[in-house]
């Protein structure tokens, strides 16, 4: 029947569009050009070198950070905005206005809040005469940041889910004699695990591969697995390394997906 | 009482953080210097002088033009492929579901020398068809995950009850499917605009033909530094949008169609 | 062969190798009311989907009107159904709900709003075609899915267990109703349940199916009274199930007492199932010859009362009109025509 | 009914650009790559109006991004502004075409001084466009001895105050010239050497900034930032108390120089803006716009005295003796200096 075959113009697309170009992509990130371009996994090796992998393991902790912080924040304010009535307009400026202003625009924003002598919130502290804040060019910088920018994606899955929970079974737990927190934790919370996964890996893979923000609000002081991505393409052309690197990256965040989807096999949370 | 207050209260705060860099943005649109780091008056220069530059205008005209064009191909190919997907056998739909997820979860150089590689190899010169190409292909995913939950959400037998009185499987897309799942589709839609308005990396890959979309534009004012034009820039459009968004929802007699 | 308006010749469908349907063949004829019965997961549903167009079968072919049309798409048949949850279309108000089909064909509009009327005076829904639908009832919703199909004309409803999410009260006045529908249309319903009581009381023909095969199909009266095996006795009402042997024609010998029947053609000393009607047993006082138990409960039901007996170490269930003591003996008769006999399974 | 009209629009568009492009097709087009905001406003359409060549105008971030561009062979460029070191790794894979400067007319106005240079020793490729060095730029209420060597950003007083470049080969200027080495050096164990004097040195350093820079330095959230000389004439315009020196150990003189690449589709054309680029008036309107300086003379001397006499942008002979021009240290030592960079941030 039609319906089948509607996916039939994605699919395609999607072969040459983004499985064509991975492979490429692939293709580099197992070859090395010492005169004539051959198989090799040296680059792949060269990838665990401490250097890299440090910056690996970095980004991978930052993002970690980022995503529980993100999971703390968002968690209570989608709780909060299944009760009010106008919400879906609250997650529309939540989620899609803030894209609105450049993503360069606004990290610069940032520094012109947060710079320590003369930033915006250092001026208001010192004028109250409280202490003030050193933000700017440290790991908690950087961190912020990623927050700031992924967490309308972690906002919008769990409050998707948990908008669509069943308000019967919610009674139905009081009736079974629930306390608030009980229902939290053994009826909603449950439920609401499918967008939780689905906010956890919106925010921490792309987390994992930023490389503006470090440069920006960590002053530079520190390379991330992005910005090392970033360089051997662009800097240094060496296409090769880039592409292992990257290639080591998906490795890793196809076995965290792997993980999750252990964890919501039917990926219902794909909902954005 | 009290709950209800700290309630409000926390989603002040998170709008507030949300919005504060954006606020600064636009309050230094009117600053008469030209640096984002120290406020030295009041001025409306900036947006004066907006359209002086022919680079600026140009390449505004261009990122309008792409991201329209891109977010209503990829809400095409997207809802039709969502309906699709939804209807697709369990495991086919893991697979595709898994193909979907690999452009957002990829780095943005990585999927943006990989088009351009592409490119090269079918023999596309860069330039307005490869950006829009590059475009289409990173909103795709995100109509997908917008549709989807909402295919999910219809009455079973949706789609049999039109065929069964009579409507062919094309009307009963047209008809039926796409008016339920139509909240879905504006989300889907407005994504799609929003992130072709904001990418960088993957549009410089494929861009050429001197067609440059005001991120590349911003991106690339290194030498100088970003114009403070650029902030007028943005946050006239950030007020139409927003003016957009209100009139949208405040249409009366409908219910708000927006994300549902 | 004539006469049949439907007609499924050796149909067979699997699911991700589970068997549904195991080569079904069934003949449904014109005004005729048919109800497939059976437990879920029976393939009842599946059946529906077929004649519907929204399954193809692996194996087998369906005929309408003795032309094959297996392939052919439902929006081509002109059969239409009502779904189990309506499958109402929220965007639409219960105006254009009903003239979905009317305008998909292109139908003159006030051709089509004559006809909304008449299909809407029909379910009793008179002016209620500018509601949203989620203003509607269950029952009301019912209606409106009714309606939306009888108002194409087809010559075929199919009805997948439509009145499953009513109340009983409600359920009643709807078989009523529908069976009123059907007559005044005159045309063919087809009509998925797994409710026996309302499979008897609506259809012209029972189809009782399990595991995805047809086990009977016959008048609702014949179902009843003559069940082929246990299975359809025992969905099909409430029975005693006993083992017998029959020790020559019209001679059964239930718990070392033998019983007058009226069924021949089992071999001498077969070992077979027996079906007794609860309300087929007579309680008599204790006597010596027959088959004597002890009453272990009786439940007044209204028009009956239940009893429960246990007689020849099995409990059997009995409806009459006396009640009984607890703890009393009685011994049981059962007059020959009500004794059923059926090849063991 | 919104939708396919939405869709009967969206399809229109695509025909009328697709048709503009067509109809375009018939005129010269040049491409041209440039840095963004890099070029003045009305220049291009100047240009146009004389010419009635057509300028597809792009723009790139870095010379780098731009060698990753052209170097895929995906767009036909036909005019290019990369920096020196740049241009000479592009001499040296063969990417670039000669130039005839019997149609570049112009070039007899580019000051002799910038002639001749390092990275393009015979002139045969390029013709160049800004130039400038590289020094410190410093506020003057925060620091308040003089400054004049490379020293002052070991001086532990200015913890936390002082930015380096994002860039490696910038970042690595100021301890190289210290140890007396060349810039260019190919001499592994000097870059090891200096890569310890920057290990040393980042745990004063505020950070490794790219553009936002300027800012810090007008916000004051830095004492001292090496920056290249046209930033830091833009940088002081926006606050009086900054100052920028070319420290006395010498540093780097940097060009930004037009040429072709072989990839050109119109290389007549290309001289025709290539010296277009380069006539007094409109090297003039570039250099006042950009506010980088110029290598035309006649240009120079069009603009305001007091920018002419500025020695943070014309600086005189003698400080421009004591410096080098970046050149082109070839893939593998290219990728060792990077190793090195990364080292250092590796912590």
């Amino acid at each position: 029947m039609l319906r089948k075959w509607l996916a039939t113009p994605y699919i395609l697309w999607a072969i040459i569009f983004t499985i064509i170009p991975l492979a490429m992509i692939l293709i580099y990130g197992v070859t090395i050009d010492d005169g004539g371009i051959r198989f090799s996994l040296e680059n792949i090796m060269k990838a665990f070198d401490p250097i890299y992998f440090k910056a690996l393991l970095r980004s991978i902790y930052y993002a970690l950070i980022s995503t529980i912080i993100c999971l703390i924040i968002a968690y209570p304010l989608a709780l909060i905005l299944t009760e009010k009535r106008n919400a879906k307009v609250t997650v529309i400026f939540i989620f899609v206005l803030p894209m609105w202003m450049n993503f360069l625009l606004r990290t610069y924003a940032w520094l012109t809040i947060l710079e320590t002598n003369n930033g915006f919130l250092n001026t208001v502290l010192r004028f109250l005469h409280l202490p003030t804040i050193q933000i700017i060019g440290t790991p908690n910088a950087i961190i912020l940041g990623m927050v700031y920018n992924f967490l309308p994606f972690m906002i919008l899955p769990i409050y998707n889910v948990l908008s669509k929970i069943d308000p019967y079974v919610l009674e139905a737990a009081f009736d079974l004699g629930a306390s608030k927190l009980t229902r939290f934790v053994k009826v909603i919370l449950p439920l609401s695990i499918p967008g939780v996964i689905s906010g956890i890996t919106m925010v921490f893979m792309p987390a994992i591969t930023t490389f503006v923000i470090p440069k920006l609000l960590g002053s530079g002081k520190i390379n991330l697995i992005g910005n090392l991505i970033e360089q051997q393409f662009v800097q240094s052309y060496n296409w090769y390394f880039g592409a292992s690197l990257s290639l080591v990256l998906m490795v890793i965040i196809l076995i965290s997906m792997g993980i999750l989807n252990r964890v919501d096999p039917s990926r219902e949370g794909g909902a954005l | 009482m009290i709950k209800s207050g700290l309630k409000k209260l926390y989603m002040g705060l998170v709008f507030i953080f949300l919005y504060a860099p954006i606020v600064t943005l636009i309050v230094f649109s009117f600053n008469d210097s030209k640096s984002r780091a120290k406020w030295e008056g009041f001025t409306l220069k900036w947006y004066a002088n907006m359209f002086h530059d022919p680079v600026i205008v140009k390449s505004l005209y261009y990122t309008l033009i792409i991201a329209l064009i891109a977010a209503i191909v990829a809400t095409l190919i997207g809802t039709f492929a969502a309906i699709g997907i939804h209807y697709m056998k369990k495991w086919f739909r893991g697979i595709v579901m898994n193909i979907t997820y690999l452009p957002v979860l990829n780095p943005d150089i990585v999927t943006g020398i990989g088009l351009m590689l592409l490119f090269i190899l079918i023999n596309l010169k860069l330039g307005f068809e490869s950006l829009l190409l590059a475009h289409i292909t990173f909103c795709i995913p995100y109509v997908i995950i917008s549709v989807l939950p909402k295919l999910k959400q219809l009455t079973p037998n949706t789609f049999e009850a039109a065929l069964d009185l009579g409507a062919t499987p094309f009307q009963t897309i047209w008809k039926v499917i796409v008016p339920e799942i139509s909240p879905g589709i504006v989300t889907g839609f407005l994504l799609s605009f929003t992130l072709s308005l904001d990418d960088f990396v993957i549009s410089y890959f494929t861009t050429g033909n001197g067609v440059q979309t005001l991120s590349i534009t911003i991106y690339t004012m290194t030498k100088r530094g970003i114009k403070p034009e650029i902030n007028a820039l943005s946050t006239i459009l950030f007020a139409a949008i927003l003016v957009l968004l209100i009139l949208i929802n405040r249409r009366p007699g409908k219910n708000n169609v927006l994300l549902d | 062969m004539k006469n049949s308006l439907i007609r499924l010749e050796n149909i067979s469908k699997s699911f991700d190798d589970e068997l549904i349907l195991n080569h079904i063949s069934l003949d449904v004829k014109k005004n005729d009311f048919v109800t497939l019965l059976g437990p879920s997961g029976c393939g009842k549903t599946t059946t529906l989907r077929i004649i519907g167009g929204f399954e193809t079968p692996d194996d087998g072919q369906v005929y309408f009107n003795d032309k094959v049309i297996t392939q052919k798409p439902p929006y081509k048949r002109n059969i239409n159904t009502v779904f189990q949850k309506y499958a109402l279309f929220p965007h639409y108000n219960v105006f254009d709900n009903i003239a979905f089909g009317l305008k998909i064909k292109k139908m003159h509009h006030s051709d089509i709003k004559k006809k909304v009327d008449w299909a809407l005076n029909l379910v009793n829904l008179k002016n209620f075609e500018n509601r949203n639908i989620h203003q509607m009832s269950g029952g009301q919703q019912q209606r409106i899915a009714i309606a939306r199909a009888i108002v194409n004309e087809p010559e075929v409803l199919l009805l997948d267990e439509p009145l499953g999410a009513l109340d009983l009260k409600l359920r009643k006045d709807m078989q009523y109703e529908l069976k009123e529908l059907q007559r005044e249309l005159g045309i063919t319903f087809i009509y998925v349940t797994h409710d026996q009581e309302e499979a008897l009381t609506m259809s012209s023909t029972v189809v009782v199916m399990n595991d995805g095969v047809i086990q009977q199909a016959g008048s609702p009266e014949m179902i009843y009274n003559e069940p082929t095996n246990a299975f359809v006795a025992d969905f099909i009402g409430e029975s005693n199930i006993i083992s017998g042997v029959m020790r020559k024609d019209c001679f059964v010998e239930l718990f070392n007492h033998g019983f007058v029947c009226v069924d021949k053609g089992f071999g001498i000393n077969e070992a077979v199932d027996v079906v007794i009607r609860p309300e087929d047993v007579i309680l008599l006082k204790p006597e010596k010859d027959k088959l004597t138990g002890k009453v272990t409960d009786c439940i007044f039901k209204g028009v009956h009362y239940e009893t429960y007996v246990e007689a020849g170490g099995k409990e059997w269930m009995i409806h009459n009109t006396k009640s009984h003591i607890i703890g009393s003996d009685v011994s049981i008769d059962i007059a020959p025509e009500n004794i059923h006999i059926m090849k063991k399974r | 009914m919104k939708k396919i009209l939405l869709l009967v629009l969206s399809i229109a568009l695509v025909f009328l650009v697709g048709c503009n492009k067509d109809s375009k097709e018939e005129t010269v087009t040049l491409n041209v790559f440039n840095w963004g905001d890099y070029i003045g406003e009305e220049t291009i359409a100047k240009f146009e109006e004389e010419t009635g060549i057509k300028v597809n105008y792009e723009m790139f971030d870095s010379n780098e991004a731009m060698y990753t561009k052209l170097k895929s062979g995906a767009v036909d460029y036909d005019v290019l502004i990369p920096s020196d070191y740049m241009i000479e790794k592009l001499i040296s894979e063969d990417m670039l075409l000669e130039l005839d400067m019997n149609n570049i007319d112009n070039f007899k106005y580019v000051d002799d001084t910038f002639k001749g240079l390092a990275y393009d020793p015979d002139n045969k490729y390029s013709v160049a466009y800004m130039w400038g060095t590289l020094g410190i730029l410093y506020n003057t209420e925060m620091v308040t001895e003089p400054v004049d060597s490379w020293n002052i950003l070991w001086d532990e007083k200015y913890a936390d105050s002082i930015i380096m470049k994002d860039s490696v080969r910038d970042s690595f200027v100021p301890a190289l010239k210290l140890m007396g080495e060349s810039i260019n050096t190919m001499d592994e164990g000097k870059w090891e050497e200096a890569l310890k004097m920057l290990q040393a040195q980042k745990a004063i350093v505020q950070g490794y900034a790219a553009d936002e820079v300027r800012d810090k330095m007008i916000g004051e959230e830095a004492a001292l930032s090496i920056m290249y000389s046209g930033e830091a004439l833009l940088t002081m315009e926006e606050n009086e108390n900054l100052a920028y020196v070319v420290p006395k150990e010498g540093s780097n003189m940097w060009f930004d120089a037009m040429c072709i690449p072989k990839t050109a589709k119109n290389k007549a054309a290309a001289e025709q803006f290539i010296n277009f680029m380069t006539r007094p008036d409109i090297a003039f309107e570039n250099a006042d716009y950009i506010g980088y300086s110029t290598p035309i003379t006649e240009a120079k001397k069009m603009l305001d005295p007091e920018i002419q006499n500025d020695p943070a942008a014309y600086p005189s002979a003698d400080i421009l003796e004591q410096c080098e021009v970046f050149i082109d240290l070839g893939q593998k030592m290219t990728d060792f200096t990077l190793e090195k960079w990364n080292e250092l941030k590796a912590y």
